[in-house]
């Protein structure tokens, strides 16, 4: 991004006069804005399909009324949620009641930073992208947990600490299948791992072998855990615990927490298709790197993101909900090893690789 | 008209920022009268460092320290805390400090440090050179039979022995 | 070349983890997996062994394993080396490994730790393939340990039982006391050598750095090592009651693992071996060869009519080693490894028909219940007693007697008359099992022929016991060039390896043929056609002596008159000074103190004493009332108090 | 105006006494053990600045991943026993623990 700003103050004259730090700065903050704006519509529109799509499995509409199609449902739902009274419990934890769906909210945006949405469309290209997006999720934990305390509910406690114990636990599984692909990939950095995987579809990360094909479904499957989404929807079992970790809260603090679930579920979409699917690339050869074609890129790597959005609302309208003790005996007696099993595997996969050279397996076998 | 300069004064504002965001957590976390308030605290401080780290250039450790000291240790912390008080009022939830003899040993402490820093000289670079990448050279450090191998594998063992250990201790008692 | 040796290797050894692991959770318990892997190393070796024979230069890798000096030293190494003896070697083990895993499906059908006795049998291929790939003594001596752990393991399978308990014990001891030998070589050759590789080893013998007296110290030591593992007298005690273990765990060690793994190492280490360490190897061969003979022909027990055999062929292999003609006992190794697998094979088919009767006096008439097992298992007799011409035994024995014949003349004499022996007792075994009439009806009634698992490899066996040697016609099987060239060595001290040509013709072969023809008639004649009443009038003289053979020559008992006895002896002796001569005084003492000493003791304890302590109590005691308000257990307090020390240490430090 | 060794050390030690106050100024055992944490968090600002002011390499962030797995065992154990003493105790005040018998 530098390089295009430092271009960009070279050809504007005027610019030359503002010191080149306060540029950045005010270019950074702009970035952060776009980005915060962009995810914030697509969040919003995402609620906006699940509810079609729940409304077409259980054969009704939807909302169709706001806007065409019910497009801009969101925005009402948004200025509704505004209007609302904004309610504090009188025995709550006033600052941390406060704090927690800020650092929640920051959770799920600021990895938004490093995902690659098209060839050099990246907020920040970090060489650790992955790294950092898996460190980020994390903290989003802590912003439960208080949210979960502050409000001084039992319904909340509950369904924060199962939460928390969730998502601490599906992060393992998460991260390590995710590490699979960086082991074939030899690299963290998101845009590498794409630039891998373009030209033919079989080139893609979930096609390269056994193990990150099946990596990719216990990726799949520990995202869906960690977002807290059906089947895995315990903590806000709305039949045994109200609402779950915001139970207490109202409005604009509500809508904060339902934008956040939305939006993970937007990164994780988004992460899937870079890691295993492609990220940009078609599954064809063709050349996404031009300033016009990049474009081009961030069309299809949008419409994988979407599909993987449509299974994961599919699957919430589909599966009845997992028993707790259930699903940590998934987690860690199925998930865990089998991933492990598919990091090892991928590792393997590499050595031979490696030591096979040019002719594969047989030509290796023979000692060439 | 030129307006002054500020791009060197970026670095230290952001440090000078960081370094009081960090220190007046960790203050807190010690004075303050409820302990999870001390956990977030302590949560605060660890962001502060881990920003530290950013600015030092060790951006995997400083990721490491979100992923490991945030969404690992604290939560564990806060879980402890949860676990352990049975209801509001006698949670131990609610506790105040005395601070009178710890604040005056502590504040000892820290001056017998700045005198201590004060008259060493480390012989260090007064300008670092420009970060590099760090993940990659960490990971052969660890691998590398010549430098941390050996205790990389024995930390392994250390954390399997303490999660066997830790899920030995906290299983529930049949009573 | 690579990828085929770490699959030999690699296939058999996931199969075990697999098998240990998760073996028990499988479909079939597994049985089928370790079947495969075993299958995939077999084919690989046998590519392995074309390539050899077609004439591929040796194939050798190896890699830095650890440096002991710690840095800057030559490290110690683990590698693969690959030349016309190992590619044989490979071929022998894997097949016959194979066989038995095949075999073993059924025949251990219905145990209750199927799984894990299949999971064994993998590690013990696994174990001997480490053995014969390895290219240095140490790594050799790994897969040699591991071979006697694997046999420890498997010898005891049916551990709930005493008996394979104390056969185990008793292999893996006296295997043990043989590897003594081992570490004495390893050692002497380290020393002097300077390396474990084999080339360099051999490299150091020819350029005489490794020279008396530690070369044949070295000898004598891997030779008392090979002693111990392939069961020469006098440390043969151990594989007839091996016979405890699983009928296919008897094959696989007698036909391919473990007592082959002795062969192969002074197979290996000809080069190194001095005239005198063979004449002693080749004496002892040909001593044990006669004298397990002897033994055998007055067991009753079908395993242990076998198991003296293979220690009687063992020697021959040795003699044959012994005198130079090492290419003919490996070749007598490898046809050896063929029948006695058939052999063991059709025993454990034999006693399985029989519901676990082992006793040879109570079979007989098993051929038409049994056709294929009694077929096969004749073609294992001719083949071991030497029937010319067309068994793969006579030309191996053929080759092992004309070289003796060459070298040392008084031990051909002997090897001929075991040849007799031999034939004549292989000859008594088939006739009171598959011929003649059924002695115990109720056995006879439940004999069955086994099912196609366990004849398919008996059938493999006998068509190999029977063509394996007509290679040697044309040199083919373990041409000597082939292997020496492939060595890169000749024996040191002896005529070339090429001088000892197969010998067919003339003297040596004639009397070899007569011998055998003789000794399978004679078997014939007396426990066919003979009939029990003129048996036993032939037998009266010899009544006396069949004892003694059937004492086994006393070696058990001589051992525990030997070691045993002054053993538990001595722990006797110990335990009755222990009770009557230290306790004795010490209790003379304890009376003495008692009634003399402690009643003066005691009026000046009370008096001088109890003063001097009371007045030492109430010193501490005010002063702990002090201390205790310190020592209160409070952690915090410890910290304060230490933290503020360091504190003001830090700060008096500077400012002062 | 740059930013040198001193001042990351001068935090480092900042943050180790502010550690230090809470361990000696808390009873509550999970209150100690976050008096701890800061404390570790110090001492691997140190390590991390001296890394980047020394003569190169990664030896110091290497070194604070080191402290980071020692903290993250030692956290989990720590919490273990404490669950452990609240079971037999009810209450997990290190000034009550002032013997071991249960």
């Amino acid at each position: 991004m530098q390089a295009w700003l430092d271009q960009l103050i070279r050809e504007h004259g005027w610019l030359q006069a503002v010191p080149a730090g306060l540029v950045y700065t005010i270019a950074i903050v702009l970035a952060c804005k776009l980005v915060l704006v962009f995810v914030s519509v697509i969040a919003g529109e995402t609620v906006w399909l699940e509810r079609r799509v729940a409304g077409r499995m259980q054969a009704r509409i939807g909302p169709n009324r706001v806007g065409p199609q019910g497009l801009l449902q969101f925005v009402a739902d948004g200025v509704k949620l505004l209007a609302k009274e904004d309610i504090i419990p009188a025995s709550a934890d006033k600052i941390v009641f406060l704090l927690a769906p800020i650092i929640v909210f920051a959770g799920a945006f600021v990895a938004f930073a490093v995902l690659p949405w098209g060839f050099g469309l990246v907020p920040a290209d970090m060489n650790i992208g992955l790294f950092v997006i898996l460190s980020l999720t994390s903290i989003e934990v802590v912003g439960v947990i208080m949210a979960g305390w502050a409000s001084n509910s039992k319904w909340a406690v509950l369904g924060a600490m199962r939460e928390v114990a969730q998502m601490i636990s599906y992060e393992l599984p998460l991260g390590i299948s995710a590490l699979a692909v960086v082991i074939l990939a030899g690299t963290l950095n998101l845009t590498d791992i794409v630039v891998q995987q373009e030209g033919a579809i079989w080139n893609w990360y979930v096609f390269r072998g056994p193990f990150a094909f099946i990596a990719f479904f216990i990726f799949a499957t520990a995202a869906l855990a960690s977002l807290k989404r059906a089947p895995f929807d315990l903590p806000e079992a709305e039949s045994e615990l109200v609402a779950g970790f915001h139970t207490e809260y109202t409005g604009f603090r509500f809508a904060v927490f339902f934008l956040a679930e939305y939006a993970g579920m937007i990164l994780f979409a988004v992460l899937a298709s870079v890691l295993f699917l492609g990220g940009w690339s078609p599954g064809f050869p063709v050349d996404l790197t031009g300033p016009g074609m990049r474009w081009v890129g961030f069309g299809i790597l949008f419409a994988k993101t979407l599909f993987l959005l449509f299974v994961m609302i599919w699957v919430r309208w589909s599966l009845p909900r997992f028993r707790v003790d259930r699903v940590m005996y998934l987690c860690y007696k199925v998930l865990l090893p089998a991933s492990v099993v598919c990091v090892v595997g991928a590792a393997l996969q590499v050595l031979l690789g490696a030591s096979m050279g040019d002719g594969g397996f047989a030509a290796w076998l023979m000692g060439r | 008209m030129k307006l002054p300069d500020l791009t060197p004064y970026i670095a230290p504002a952001v440090f000078y920022g960081l370094a009081a965001f960090a220190v007046i957590s960790a203050i807190a976390a010690a004075t303050a009268p409820k302990i999870v308030h001390a956990a977030f605290g302590l949560m605060a401080a660890f962001f502060g460092v881990a920003g530290l780290y950013f600015m030092l250039g060790a951006d995997f450790v400083g990721l490491a320290q979100v992923i490991v000291y945030v969404g690992g240790i604290l939560v564990l912390l806060v879980f402890g805390i949860l676990m352990t008080g049975k209801t509001r009022s006698t949670l131990g939830l609610e506790e105040k400090p005395k601070l009178l003899i710890p604040a005056f040993v502590g504040g000892l402490f820290f001056f017998g440090l700045l005198l201590a820093l004060h008259g060493t000289d480390f012989a260090a670079r007064a300008v670092p050179p420009d970060p590099q990448p760090t993940t990659a050279p960490i990971g052969r450090a660890f691998l590398d039979p010549e430098q941390y191998l050996l205790p990389f594998e024995l930390s392994s063992m250390l954390l399997l022995a303490a999660l066997v250990g830790a899920a030995y201790l906290a299983r529930r008692r049949r009573t | 070349m690579l990828g085929l040796a770490l699959t030999i290797l690699g296939a058999p050894l996931v199969g075990f983890v697999i098998q240990f692991f998760l073996g028990r959770r499988l479909p079939g318990q597994g049985a089928w997996l370790t079947v495969a892997t075993i299958f995939a190393s077999f084919v690989s070796a046998v590519v392995i062994m074309a390539s050899q024979l077609g004439g591929a230069d040796p194939f050798h890798i190896s890699w830095a394993w650890f440096d002991p000096s710690g840095g800057g030293g030559t490290p110690w190494t683990v590698g693969i080396h690959i030349d016309g003896l190992t590619a044989v070697m490979l071929v022998v083990v894997t097949l016959v490994a194979f066989l038995v895993h095949l075999f073993s499906t059924s025949y251990m059908k219905g145990d209750p730790k199927y799984y894990l006795f299949f999971a064994w049998l993998q590690m013990f291929s696994v174990s001997m393939l480490v053995l014969v790939l390895a290219d240095n003594l140490l790594h050799l001596f790994m897969g040699w340990e591991l071979v006697g752990l694997c046999s420890y393991k498997l010898i005891g399978f049916w551990s709930e039982k005493p008996a394979p308990g104390n056969a185990a014990r008793k292999a893996f001891i006296t295997t043990r006391i043989g590897d003594l030998g081992m570490v004495v070589a390893i050692a002497a050759i380290y020393m002097t050598a300077g390396s474990f590789e084999f080339s360099k080893i051999f490299e150091a013998a020819r350029s005489g750095a490794l020279a008396d007296p530690w070369i044949t110290i070295a000898g004598f030591g891997l030779f008392f090592a090979a002693m111990g593992k392939s069961a020469q007298a006098p440390l043969h005690v151990w594989l007839p009651d091996a016979m405890e273990g699983p009928t296919p765990v008897s094959a696989l060690i007698h036909a391919a693992t473990m007592v082959a793994a002795g062969v192969y190492l002074i197979g290996r280490f000809m080069p190194i071996l001095t005239p005198d360490v063979l004449t002693v190897v080749a004496t002892v061969g040909a001593v044990t060869a006669v004298m397990a003979g002897f033994i055998a022909l007055a067991q009753d027990d079908i395993k242990k009519v076998l198991a003296y055999s293979t220690v009687s062929q063992l020697g021959y292999m040795f003699l044959g080693l012994g005198v130079g003609a090492w290419h003919a006992g490996l070749f007598h190794l490898t046809t050896h490894a063929f029948f006695k697998a058939l052999m063991f094979l059709g025993s454990g088919s034999v006693i399985h028909a029989c519901h676990h009767e082992q006793d040879m006096r109570k079979m007989g008439g098993l051929l038409k219940k049994m056709p294929i097992t009694g077929w096969t298992f004749l073609a294992g007799v001719l083949a071991i007693a030497g029937l010319p011409f067309i068994t793969a035994g006579f030309f191996s024995k053929d080759a092992i007697l004309a070289g003796a014949w060459h070298r040392l003349p008084f031990l051909y004499w002997m090897a001929l008359f075991g040849a007799v022996l031999t034939a004549f007792y292989m000859m008594r075994l088939f006739a009171m099992t598959f011929l003649g009439k059924p002695r115990d009806q109720h056995v006879h009634d439940h004999a069955h022929e086994s099912p196609a698992s366990m004849t398919i490899p008996l059938l493999i066996l006998g068509a190999l016991a029977i063509c394996a040697g007509w290679g040697a016609w044309h040199g083919i099987l373990l041409n000597p060039e082939i292997v020496a060239d492939a060595m890169g060595v000749t024996a040191t001290g002896f005529k070339t390896v090429g001088d000892l040509e197969f010998e067919h013709s003339g003297l040596v072969a004639a009397m070899a043929i007569t011998a055998g023809v003789l000794g399978l008639l004679g078997g014939l004649y007396v426990f066919r056609f003979m009939g029990g009443a003129a048996l036993d009038r032939l037998k009266r003289p010899f009544a006396g002596l069949e004892k003694v053979f059937h004492r086994k020559f006393g070696f058990d008992e001589l051992y525990r008159e030997i070691a045993m006895r002054p053993a538990y002896g001595l722990a006797k002796g110990f335990r009755v000074v222990d009770e009557k001569g230290v306790d004795g005084a010490v209790n003379v003492i304890g009376r003495f103190a008692r009634d003399t000493l402690a009643a003066l003791s005691g009026r000046t304890d009370r008096r001088v004493v109890d003063g001097a302590v009371h007045l030492v109590g109430w010193v501490p005691r005010v002063l702990g009332a002090g201390m205790n308000a310190l020592q209160s257990g409070r952690v915090r307090f410890y910290l304060s108090v230490s933290a503020g020390v360091l504190a003001l240490a830090l700060v008096l430090g500077r400012i002062l | 105006m740059t930013i040198g060794l001193m001042h990351y050390l001068v935090v480092g030690a900042a943050l180790f006494s502010a550690g230090l106050v809470t361990v000696l100024a808390r009873r509550n055992a999970v209150a100690i053990l976050i008096g701890i944490e800061l404390m570790l968090n110090a001492a691997n600002l140190n390590l991390v600045a001296f890394d980047r002011y020394g003569p190169g390499g990664v030896r110091g962030q290497v070194f604070a991943l080191f402290v980071l797995v020692i903290a993250a065992a030692e956290a989990a154990v720590a919490l273990a026993i404490l669950l452990n003493v609240f079971d037999a105790r009810d209450r997990i005040d290190v000034d009550a623990m002032t013997n071991l018998k249960g």
